[in-house]
């Protein structure tokens, strides 16, 4: 295979503001600071296209972590040794840490350990409150962390689901959703970004129709914290989880996010130490918001490291990342219609659509596609995504899915190309 | 072709894909059946047997998979053909076996045909629950017996 | 302070097989493979005496899991690029390792974020299974996450909850037990080792009992993993469960072990990807066993580091391990025993208890007596150890403990009791 | 005394703890009056308070906690003793807002008395709620008003 044989940039797709020298068309951002990226696979440089699925960490991330084992090692609100007060204040750093990149308060950032977990804790918790015919609106495009939890609730509750459809583009039927909110809609959780369409939903807009109804709005954040630009307020939902993994950071550590009393309306769901008041042998009572949710010992050493990630993002900012990806996104559009015969998913636009660009050949099964693609070293996911009902309403079992981080650059998408005709060739196409 | 890739796209694996056996439904009535999923994946099979006179007589597969699991449906449909239901099984707990072990290897007697190609697959562990989904379909539509009752569906992930 | 001004082993106190030249009496362990050891305190050498809260983690373990994120890192179970395929044999090497290690097979072994997640995947797991008016028997010396998930799930379902009281050697009284395992009785929750007493239950013993009764059997081994020989068959229960970061591994991993059947027997408490084999919109069936425990992304990086803990800790011997901790404690318990004046809780013989020892000085709160150590550089525990009902009926709200790891040594014992000497003469006692 | 430790636990702390004041229950009705617990340490406090002509005539305190929280009490029996619920309040907010804050400064019009020495503990985060505790449980008190229904138990773990 032959790697960069198209160094110019293409008509139409903007250069973002990338470093001069690193790359000739667009600037991989920090790209020396992820260690695996000097990798090899099968004999090739490491073409990592999965960032949707997790993120690449950068060194300061991985030596906060182990410095904190090294260091500080110790559980946190217990006792007041050193080591512990330590502990603490790195635990109870990240909260603030995470609350300051997002724009709420600390008290209002539960730490969980995922973005499932979150939703888990969201869905189960608010399931209490709700009675049955009570309705729950999902979109038809939600990652099954999004979309389980809640079929579950209203399983147990005797609730009712409903789906807002999408358009032949892949974006959310807005249309649709005045009929679909009804007086006894009481949850509307929706993604932010899909991470198998990569549209981005208008999620104030929702939001907003939602609150006229009295609903209350959870939005999946997974593909979007650490990508685009936002405050929490900004986007005007209750409740906002997200995953460290996907955002740069360390895998283990997720967050939970509430409005001003948003998490008060949350049950716990899981119990133990650190989320009590009051233990007897028979009963017990709730330790204060947001330690409540927070039950056994935290992954503390991913708290210590996270900060790291954030500071990597803020580094290079968010707009300048934003730019970025949608920079890649743009030039993979293009380049993946130019090839012909494949089926590409979601918007066509890169301003509205997340980092990533999944697609289908007829000729190569996503499976073979990924195979062949890693023989040449190249990092794409083919599957389902985690989200099946969508990959059903698209006709197939199976999509591949390129993704993008800030150590991409248009190289990469141009090795994916080659990659792509060189297993077209292996299936004799 | 690229870094092992000849080993897993063997041209004999290459050519039941491209041109699957076993693909037209059965003419008479179906004596077995059973279905086969790979959640993870996504991948899908629907496997039929016609049997007479205690032996398999044909097959007919209908498989939304990858190459590797659509030429492995391919071969079985092939090689169970003319064999008695416990030879098939036979042969398919001996691919199992063999897909988990270091070589691979079929006892000749067992008339593997092109399933020996297959056992490559085995150095790509990711691939193995691909080439293994249809026998244990197999495996599902044996147990299930002659008697028509749909078996929960066989998944090559437990 | 002056330390180590009794060299000599007391009489009674039989030196374990340390290695020589380490220290007098009995070996640290491995201590120089402990980064935080070389830590100072407050000027003074690091004496970490809180091990029960979290052990330290050697090295290898630190550097296990840097190495993952710097060469590996990537989700599991999904696509099929190369470093997925190595997540996911690091990921599963480490069930197979904890399987080996306690003596089952892998797909027995869930991994999940600690074991308060692991009992609350017990406890709301088998939830459904229990009918208004079955009994669930814990004992009065359970950690708040082996009381708490049972205590809602009683409330949820209508269980009635029992207590198996203690002898005023705090030990379980065994003679109560035949009253409180009833026809109705359909789970057993104890813990192997009591985090305030020491006690080492006999777990055998009751779980026998129980099951001729019918009951399923559920050990929290937080404090015995890593610490006590033994294998899950030997205990006889039918659950199991631990946290990695108690047995010298990282935190945000632990783990619930199923004997023959016995996860067949729980429903799913988290919902996500991973864990389906089919989603539509409306309904989900679940993946096989043990995955369908273990929805979104997992820890991929504390599990490829967690077996170079278990490495460590075989390459000691369990058994080594043990007399260690044996030693120390029959050292600690005749010390502070000497001190005079102090209330020191659980089993006198050192035999008959875990690595740990809980006092409590009426001169001394435990909260400024773990400060006046900690301004000493040694590192204790206060507070009610999350074992609130426990401390109501020892009459006390709090006490402090004293807790070893591999790497402590008689030493840090002669440290502690300078310690509490000091503490008492600045209350002017 | 080691590393800091004069500064935590001053003479004047010391000799609170050991003679605590306000520990005689009131001689006449209670007029306030709030129960404090600290959940993750498991210190625990009663606080009963008397008032006469608009001012705090007594206060009465029930400690289990460490020697910071009883001697913080005994500062606080000793203070609120003679000044309006308003002056207790604001001697209560001022405290909390100086353990919050790096200088830790009490103005003198509040006439602080030991709470001035009590302020050293800021430098100890994980002591800090124990030295606050009492003064929580005081605004609880003086939420509840004088009509003696009892508040929920103040906490300094929010
Ligand atoms: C949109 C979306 N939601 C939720 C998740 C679940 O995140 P995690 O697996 O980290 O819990 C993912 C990632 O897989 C995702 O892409
Ligand atoms: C006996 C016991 N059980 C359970 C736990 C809970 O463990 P974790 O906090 O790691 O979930 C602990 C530790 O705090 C413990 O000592």
């Amino acid at each position: 295979m032959t790697r960069g044989d198209s160094l110019r940039a293409p008509a139409g797709v903007e250069p973002c503001a990338g470093q001069a020298g690193d790359c000739n068309r667009c600037g991989r951002i920090f790209a020396d600071r992820f260690p695996v990226l000097g990798r090899h696979v099968n004999g090739r440089p490491l073409v990592y296209l999965d960032s949707a699925a997790t993120t690449q960490k950068p060194g300061s991330v991985i030596a906060a972590e182990a410095r904190y084992y090294r260091e500080h090692n110790a559980n946190v609100h217990r006792g007041m040794h050193t080591l512990g007060v330590e502990a603490t204040d790195l635990y109870e750093g990240c909260r603030s840490r995470v609350g300051r990149f997002l724009g709420v308060p600390a008290e209002r950032v539960v730490v969980t350990r995922g973005a499932t977990s979150a939703l888990n804790l969201v869905a189960g918790g608010l399931g209490p409150s709700l009675r049955p015919g009570d309705e729950i609106l999902v979109t038809a495009m939600e990652h099954h962390a999004n979309l389980v939890p809640w079929i579950e609730v209203a399983r147990r509750e005797g609730l009712v689901l409903r789906h807002l459809p999408l358009t032949a583009g892949g974006e959310l039927d807005l249309d649709a959703l005045p009929r679909l909110l009804t007086a006894r809609t009481r949850v509307v959780a929706l993604t932010h970004v899909s991470n198998v369409l990569g549209t981005i939903n208008p999620v104030a807009e929702v939001a907003a129709a939602a609150h006229r109804r009295g609903a209350v709005v959870v939005v999946d954040a997974a593909q979007s914290v650490g990508h685009l630009p936002f405050t929490f307020d900004e986007l005007g939902a209750d409740y906002l989880v997200f995953s460290a993994h996907k955002a740069y950071g360390p895998m283990g550590l997720g967050f939970l996010v509430g409005g001003p009393d948003a998490l008060e309306r949350l049950q716990p769901v899981e119990f133990g130490g650190e989320m009590i008041e009051t233990v007897t042998l028979d009963g017990a009572t709730w330790a204060a918001i947001p330690y409540r949710f927070e039950a056994g010992t935290p992954n503390v050493g991913a708290a210590a490291a996270f900060p790291a990630a954030l500071d990597t993002i803020d580094e290079a900012t968010l707009q300048r990342l934003r730019q970025h990806e949608i920079s890649l996104t743009a030039y993979a559009l293009e380049r993946l219609g130019r090839l012909g015969g494949l089926t590409i998913y979601g918007p066509l636009d890169a301003a509205r659509r997340g980092g990533l660009v999944s697609f289908h050949d007829p000729m190569v099964h996503p499976h073979d596609m990924a195979q062949l693609l890693d023989s040449l070293g190249i990092a794409v996911r083919a599957g389902h995504h985690c989200a099946q009902p969508l990959h059903r309403s698209l006709g197939v079992v199976a999509t591949s899915r390129a993704s993008f981080g800030m150590y991409n650059a248009h190289d990469d998408i141009d090795a994916l190309i080659d990659g792509i005709g060189y297993a077209r060739s292996v299936f004799g196409a | 072709m690229n870094a092992g890739m000849d080993e897993l796209y063997r041209e004999v694996i290459l050519d039941h894909h491209r041109s699957p056996r076993g693909r037209e439904p059965l003419p008479g009535p179906v004596d077995a059946r059973a279905e086969g999923k790979n959640p993870s994946c996504g991948d899908e099979l629907v496997l039929e047997l016609a049997c007479a006179a205690g032996a398999i007589t044909g097959a007919h597969v209908e498989c939304r998979g990858c190459a590797i699991a659509t030429a492995s449906s391919s071969i079985l449909a092939e090689l169970v053909a003319g064999r008695t239901p416990q030879q098939a099984r036979a042969l398919a707990e001996a691919f199992r076996t063999a897909m988990h072990s270091p070589d691979g290897v079929l006892a000749d007697d067992l008339d593997p045909g092109d399933l020996e190609v297959l056992t490559g697959v085995r150095k790509f562990p990711a691939r193995v629950k691909c080439a293994l989904l249809p026998w244990i379909t197999l495996l599902s539509a044996l147990d299930a017996g002659g008697d028509g009752a749909p078996a929960a569906p066989a998944t090559t992930e437990a």
